[in-house]
């Protein structure tokens, strides 16, 4: 790293949503030809401080400089304009144009004379970019709309080097991408690193982040901890600085052995498939917290989907504790079965709606007087107790859910299914985007239905929280289960990553 | 389980300044009311007198009965036009009824048909996933040219032994029990609140145990009913069935509903109190319009102007919500 | 190379399919019309004066939107033509159409994006406010259209008004950053938001370009018909359904681009219009026909993947359809 | 939640407060006794106010709006008689269907008319409610531009004692002239054009030509009705049946341009168009004979049952029983009756205010009689006009 002016520098940056504080005082430089890892647990900030640098989010204070002049984005496409370039987990094309569209969308004015665009310009233009970036065989005008998730990721990726980014920033993409896709990304990190560019690389996967990176920078809680170079990145060492406190026992459980409050089982799938998932079976006991872990499109989100009957089964059956099959989500809720979704501000809540009308609109059978009356005093009830018992910070049941923190909502969700009286619990990423301090809290609710009888399906893809936290940990693999390991002390990531990749 | 109880964040004035605002747009339709009202009493002097309230009242119970149902569509964000042509076909078949079977009959038989045209409104866009705009513009030109064929001359009699059927206080005492029973049921019962969830998203209601495809055909059902109902008292109140009944019921629904303070995308903010306080705010318009001189050709322009101004104070603009 | 040409003449056929079907379901009933030249003329003259409509609404409607004040504002246009025409001739006629129109859109996309209501409340706002100032102002002046004016309306002057509108609209559409981006919202908005596409912005720009294709179509509407009455009580919005039915048909032909796809939509329906009066059938019946047409056209598109899904389970005779 | 209550609360109790009828308003009966018998003010007037004086009143006018020509000219037309008369004029133009007529009755009678008229275009079922209406709030009423079909509907207004009567045009024979006069310059074949689905004056209108078209051999292929784009609709007919020479528009007249233009198109120069309702550009088709025949000036009906209504409300009605009149409608067949009507009918009153005072209301000239005024209304004619306006000037 030449000790020259940084491409870019971030001072102080504050930012907080609503009452939860997403970065405090955080300072960072990247150099030009650097690599700049950035780690951190879910909601440590690092994906809020990259949604500031490359113009999605303004700081709430603090300055950024780009090539030391004063550099504040009013959106992603200034932030583009001037070479900081960013390419996140969620899809970002659309599917009804082609592929030169979606590569020049924003920036069609280049290829237009007095009004008029030339798209034969633009597609071959786009050809040639798609060359480069290493895809040709993307066709520019074809629709994207007939491509694979991945070839649509790396059209993305194309659409990102349209012009060659001073900063290219990957937020956590890589867990998006099969091996082809991530070995492209990894090439064009080299050639940037060559051309002196400069490339922060956002990611929760530490083996990743010391192959690819110079430097890490670790973040937690919203603060700048540590930045590592290049001889002290050791994955013990980050994991410490990522969680703060050794990975103490009583963060996860204390127990170490698997232990069951009855062996009669609350949920039985037989040969269950449908898309990728091929013949899933297992059986769920009661009390029994039971891990699902993976890559991240290996089958496990699917297995909670179609158990919940979101998803259309080809074949196979899902069975209740008392023997009932189930199809739908509303016979599955009947059922006193829970399922807490991992996009959770547009799936596993109403978001535009108040704390009350969240909480009760699965029981509200269960509130009816005389057949259909529900009185809103029994509303209140409900979602006060089970508000209380979770302890969520809120002004008052009225209050709208998108005022409220990651953690909260997340409790407010889980108050949702309590309040139904749920006994099968299945969490899709329960601490996906919460910070440490709730973390804790919702292991702690999580224990707390284990030893009410309750049992649980956690699907995760941090290794770490699945071992500390399942009874059992079922393993899969391009949508069947490949391996099932017991709760033991001798269990540990390095054992179970290998039956993942 | 550890029983402490919710931790009550104190009011920061931010909160405060946005419940000031809350309660500001709830009350807008209120003061548009109180402010018309107390304009035309002064304008025509005679606007407060119990026959006037009266007429007010008869005019606007068909507008009512139509617009409540009415806000059960538009909860989840969608619109029923065929409303108007489903009354104005209910209330033909209501008058044959009542010629031909018995005069009791046109009662089952209008909400009967009513139900059916609303189950079949559902029905295409639940199980067929047809647009629920193309579909319902489709039930109304069939539900026109039917009610067109059906009668001959320009209108049919209903018999003479009904004129009677209409009085003041039956209309009262059925108005009173339909309000109470469409409030209870989009306030106080699954039906509304899950309608409103469907107008935020489809997808978070369906993983909250809402029957989404049952519940869309529901809200039709109801309109659909609700249609039939109001053709029964147009019956009533026209003294039989024309081809121009029901015509511009679906659009005065729409307007009495934004006038009355409802968020036209559905969700959070749906209220059924939007229906009866819009459909008051219309028809007070349209009476004390005439009433005070204005009823020639500024009526219309009145109207677009004070419906443009209540939407623009009403509705409250958040950048990022993607507006169609 | 030959297969990009294949290509293209697979689609052209695929473009033409449709009309051609209903060509012939109706020809073989009444061959003595649907057979003869001039018959053909006067359906295409009939699409023409559609399409021009459609077009208008076209951008709109590709990004979500349904205006209903179209038919209001392309009266209030036609008399303020009108009007100034009987001072300054057709210059003034032209003039007057095309700026009121403009500025009448203008008003509309301005309410629209200003007042962040969804584009159908707008609709009947406008739409009740500009009948009623038609209503008003068509009393201060005899609506006269003179031959001068109507040119546009007759037989050389629609033609060319078509043929320049298509171009227009074919490049506005297909090769100008307004319509890429247009189809970019249409498809995804947030997405083409986080792209840095201004929707709002776009959105209102769609009404001003509408408004301009729209006075094209006042232009001819003037003359077609010859004189121009205003219409009260919402009665205007009833026009705006069949052009719009049109260009439905268009946005969903996936063989060929939606604005020749519009034209083909209005060639059906103007076929339809003439059918039902060759069978003696109530020319009314037009929009119900239309309707049902479009019904099924859109129920087969939307529920293709469950059909076929259907038709292959019944082969392989598996079990629980649930 | 409170406020909801609030509202219903309050709304019940004020319409409860009007269904007992108490409180401190004039109006002493309530709703339900008033159905069955009803008083009859004709005989015993006396005691109230003096036989045949002339009072202020306000009169009201429904009409389907004034965005058409023949809606505007009729609201104009009425306003000459209710001035000529010293009364103020109230109108609700937002009538378009059966149950906009009867609220449109309403707010007139709440807005204090003393006297009112509308047509029973959207309907005549509803004409019994507002018999009823207005009999409860002793509102003298009349319509213009109707016919009663339906025989138990005129049975039961003829004892409502406010009806005094109706105005209309005998549309029947206005069709059956017309038709004769399309013949005479040469139609054969003619197509009807509806301007509304079963509207009685265009059906009834349409009557009269199919039987004069039978008696004079002409036939009539076919019937568009209602259509959105008339020129398009016309031209589908015109393929349909190419040997169609004429075109009878039973209303609309301003359609008469799209009308010629289709049969321009398709490639017809010597065709025959009949229609009723005047339009601005009717003086050029006249001239140029694309136009033969145009039934108008029948927004008189408005100021005749004006006349009628005022005499009744004034206690001079000109007959104790119901009555109709007739009135001509204006037929202009050639440019030059087009360039008498411009100059002395088409701008400003056709009837000065002495004019109407003179020949209609007993009270300024105690010799109107029913006859007089029958008389006085059977020659509305150009020429009357013209003299008369000629005469003055």
């Amino acid at each position: 790293m030449g000790a020259s002016t940084p491409v870019v520098e971030v001072k102080n940056i504050y930012k907080s949503f609503s009452s939860t504080r997403a970065l405090q005082d955080v300072s960072l430089a990247v150099y030009p030809g650097e690599v700049r890892g950035l780690i951190g647990e879910n909601g440590s900030g690092k994906s809020t401080l990259s949604a500031i640098i490359s113009g999605n989010l303004k700081a709430d204070e603090g300055s950024m400089f780009l090539f030391g002049e004063p550099y504040a984005p009013a959106n992603s496409f200034e932030a583009s304009e001037k070479g900081v370039s960013m390419i996140v987990q969620e899809q970002g094309t659309i599917s009804t144009v082609s592929v030169a569209a979606n590569i020049f969308a924003g920036r069609e004015s280049q290829f237009c004379k007095l009004g008029i665009l030339n798209s034969k310009k633009l597609s071959a233009e786009a050809q040639k970019l798609l060359d480069k970036v290493g895809v040709s065989d993307i066709k520019a005008d074809a629709p994207v709309a007939g491509l694979s998730f991945e070839d649509r990721k790396l059209v993305e990726i194309a659409r990102a080097f349209y012009k060659l980014p001073e900063l290219f920033i990957v937020d956590e993409t890589t867990t998006a991408l099969p091996q082809k896709g991530r070995n492209i990304l990894y090439g064009l990190i080299k050639m940037l690193k060559k051309e002196g560019k400069s490339v922060l690389f956002i990611s929760h996967d530490i083996d990743e982040l010391i192959e690819v990176c110079d430097t890490v920078t670790i973040l937690r809680d919203g603060r700048f901890i540590a930045t590592l170079e290049e001889g002290e990145m050791e994955a013990k060492k980050m994991k410490e600085l990522m969680v703060g406190r050794e990975v103490a026992d009583n963060f996860y459980r204390n127990d170490s052995n698997c232990t069951c409050v009855a062996d009669k089982p609350m949920l039985t799938v037989k040969d269950l498939s449908c898309g990728i998932l091929k013949d899933i079976s297992f059986e769920l006991k009661t009390g029994e917290i039971l891990g699902l872990a993976g890559l991240s499109d290996c089958g496990i989100h699917e297995v909670g989907k179609a158990i919940f009957g979101l998803l259309h089964r080809e074949s196979g059956t899902v069975t209740v504790g008392d023997g009932t099959q189930i199809h739908t989500p509303s016979e599955a809720i009947k059922k006193r079965v829970g399922f807490m979704s991992k996009n959770r501000d547009t799936e596993s809540m109403l978001i535009s709606m108040n704390i009350q009308e969240n909480v009760v609109l699965p029981s509200l059978d269960h509130l009816k007087v005389a057949g259909f009356f529900i009185p809103p005093k029994k509303e209140k009830e409900l979602a006060s107790e089970w508000c209380g018992k979770l302890n969520v910070k809120m002004r008052d049941l009225k209050q709208s859910c998108a005022e409220l923190s990651g953690g909260n909502k997340q409790k407010i969700v889980l108050a949702k299914w309590l309040g139904n009286g749920s006994e099968v619990f299945i969490l899709d990423c329960p601490t996906r985007g919460i910070d440490i301090g709730v973390k804790e809290a919702i292991y702690r609710i999580m224990e707390d239905l284990k030893s009410q009888g309750k049992s649980i399906i956690m699907i995760s893809e941090e290794l770490p929280e699945v071992i500390g936290m399942s009874d059992r940990i079922l393993v899969m693999k391009d949508g069947r289960i490949v391996k099932e390991f017991d709760r033991g002390p001798e269990l540990t990531e390095n054992s179970i990553i290998q039956y993942m990749i | 389980m550890s029983t402490n109880t919710a931790v009550r964040t104190k009011k920061s004035d931010e909160d405060k300044k946005l419940a000031f605002k809350k309660a500001l747009s709830t009350a807008i339709p209120y003061l548009g009311l109180l402010i018309l009202i107390v304009l035309f009493q002064i304008l025509t002097g005679n606007f407060l007198t119990a026959s006037n309230l009266e007429a007010i009242f008869d005019q606007g119970f068909t507008l009512l009965i139509a617009s409540m149902a009415g806000v059960f569509v538009m909860a989840t964000g969608n619109l029923d036009f065929s409303l108007g042509a489903n009354a104005g076909f209910c209330c033909v078949c209501a008058t044959l009824a009542a010629t031909y079977i018995h005069p009791i009959a046109s009662i089952p038989v209008a909400i009967i048909v009513g139900l059916i045209v609303g189950m079949v409104n559902g029905f295409a866009q639940t199980v067929l996933r047809l647009p629920s705009f193309i579909a319902c513009l489709c039930m109304m030109f069939i539900l026109t040219a039917a009610t067109q064929s059906l009668i001959t001359g320009s209108s049919i009699m209903m018999p003479v032994s009904m004129m009677f059927w209409e009085t003041f206080a039956r209309k009262l005492i059925f108005g009173i029990i339909y309000m109470a029973v469409m409030i209870v049921m989009f306030k106080y019962t699954r039906v509304g609140k899950e309608l409103k969830t469907l107008g935020v998203s489809p997808e978070a209601a369906r993983q909250s145990g809402v029957n989404v495809k049952k519940r869309i055909f529901l809200a039709y059902a109801i309109t659909g009913l609700a249609a039939g109902i109001a053709g029964f008292w147009f019956m009533l109140r026209t003294g039989g069935a024309a081809t121009t009944t029901g015509q511009t019921t679906t659009s005065d629904v729409i307007i009495a509903v934004v006038f009355g303070g409802m968020s036209v995308s559905g969700g959070a903010s749906s209220k059924i109190s939007a229906a009866i306080l819009g459909t008051l705010i219309v028809t007070v318009l349209n009476n004390g319009m005439v009433m005070a001189g204005f009823g020639g050709d500024p009526q219309q322009l009145v109207k677009g102007l004070l419906f443009l101004l209540v939407i623009a104070v009403s509705t409250k603009r958040d950048p990022n919500v993607i507006i169609k | 190379m030959n297969n990009k040409a294949l290509n293209i003449v697979k689609r052209v056929l695929l473009a033409i399919a449709l009309p051609a079907i209903v060509y012939l379901i109706l020809g073989i009933i009444r061959p003595d019309i649907y057979f003869s030249f001039n018959t053909l003329i006067m359906q295409l003259t009939q699409t023409m004066k559609l399409t021009l409509v459609g077009w208008a609404m076209l951008f709109g409607m590709s990004v979500g939107l349904f205006d209903f004040s179209v038919g209001s504002r392309i009266i209030l246009a036609g008399l303020v033509g009108i009007h100034m025409s009987q001072f300054m001739g057709v210059i003034g006629f032209v003039l007057g159409v095309v700026v009121t129109s403009l500025i009448l859109a203008g008003i509309t996309g301005a309410a629209f994006a200003g007042l962040r209501i969804p584009s159908i409340i707008t609709g009947y706002a406008m739409l009740l406010i500009f009948e009623s100032i038609a209503t008003i102002y068509q009393k201060k002046f005899t609506v006269i259209v003179t031959d001068n004016i109507a040119i546009f309306g007759k037989a050389p002057g629609i033609y060319v008004l078509t043929i320049v509108a298509f171009v227009l609209i074919y490049v506005v559409f297909n090769n100008t950053k307004f319509g890429y981006q247009i189809k970019a919202i249409g498809g995804n908005e947030a997405v083409a938001r986080s792209m840095g596409i201004k929707a709002v912005q776009l959105k209102l720009l769609t009404y001003i370009v509408g408004g301009a294709f729209l006075s094209i179509a006042a232009l001819v509407e003037v003359g077609y018909t010859g004189s121009v009455t205003a219409k009260t009580s919402m009665q205007s919005m009833q026009s705006c359904f069949t052009p719009m039915m049109g260009v439905m048909i268009g946005m969903n032909l996936a063989s060929c681009n939606p604005v020749v796809g519009s034209f083909i939509g209005s060639f059906c329906i103007s076929i339809v219009g003439s059918g039902l009066v060759a069978l003696g059938i109530e020319s009314r019946l037009q929009n119900v026909v239309v309707g049902l047409f479009l019904l099924v056209f859109l129920g087969l598109k939307g529920n293709s993947d469950r059909l076929s899904h259907l038709f292959s389970r019944k082969k392989k005779e598996a079990v629980n359809i649930n | 939640m409170k406020k909801l209550l609030a509202l219903l609360l309050a709304l019940a109790m004020v319409f409860c407060l009007v269904a007992c009828g108490g409180g401190n308003d004039e109006e002493p009966e309530t709703p339900d006794d008033s159905q069955g018998e009803t008083e009859d003010p004709g005989t015993d007037d006396g005691g109230e106010t003096p036989a045949g004086e002339q009072k202020p009143f306000k009169y009201g006018f429904i009409s389907w709006g004034t965005a058409d020509e023949h809606g505007r000219t009729l609201a104009a037309a009425t306003q000459w008689a209710v001035e000529a008369a010293g009364g103020e004029f109230v109108m609700d133009g937002s009538a378009v269907s059966a149950e906009q007529t009867i609220a449109a009755a309403e707010n007139l009678i709440q807005g204090g008319c003393d006297i009112i008229s509308f047509c029973t275009y959207a309907g005549e079922a509803s004409v019994p409610q507002i018999s009823k209406l207005c009999q409860e709030n002793e509102v003298y009423w009349t319509m213009w531009d109707t016919t009663i079909a339906d025989e138990s509907i005129q049975e039961m207004i003829n004892q409502d004692p406010y009806f005094v009567g109706t105005a209309n045009e005998d549309q029947y024979s206005a069709g059956y002239d017309t038709m004769q006069k399309m013949a005479e310059a040469g139609a054969t074949d003619v197509i009807v054009v509806k301007y509304g689905v079963n509207i009685p004056t265009c059906d009834d209108r349409c009557e009269g030509a199919y039987d004069a078209a039978e008696e004079l051999g002409i036939n009539m292929l076919y019937e568009i009705v209602a259509p959105e784009d008339y020129k398009a609709a016309m031209q589908n007919a015109l393929v349909a049946y190419p040997e169609a020479n004429a075109a009878f528009l039973a209303g609309s007249g301003t359609q008469s341009t799209a009308v010629s233009a289709a049969f321009e198109e398709a490639g017809k120069s010597d065709y025959v168009i009949g229609a009723f309702d005047y339009f601005d550009s009717m003086g050029e088709m006249l001239q140029d004979g694309s136009l033969k025949v145009i039934n108008g000036g029948h927004m008189v009906t408005g100021t005749f049952t004006a006349v009628m209504g005022i005499n009744a409300f004034f206690g001079t009605p000109l007959s104790e029983e119901k009555y109709s009149i007739v009135i001509p409608y204006l037929t202009l067949t050639s440019y030059e009756d087009y360039e008498l009507y411009i100059e002395y009918a088409s701008e400003g009153a056709a009837y000065t205010s002495e004019e109407l005072q003179q020949n209609c209301f007993p009270v300024f000239n105690p010799d109107v009689t029913l006859e007089s005024f029958q008389e006085f209304v059977s020659n509305w004619s150009i020429e009357d006009i013209a003299a008369r306006k000629g005469a003055e000037a």
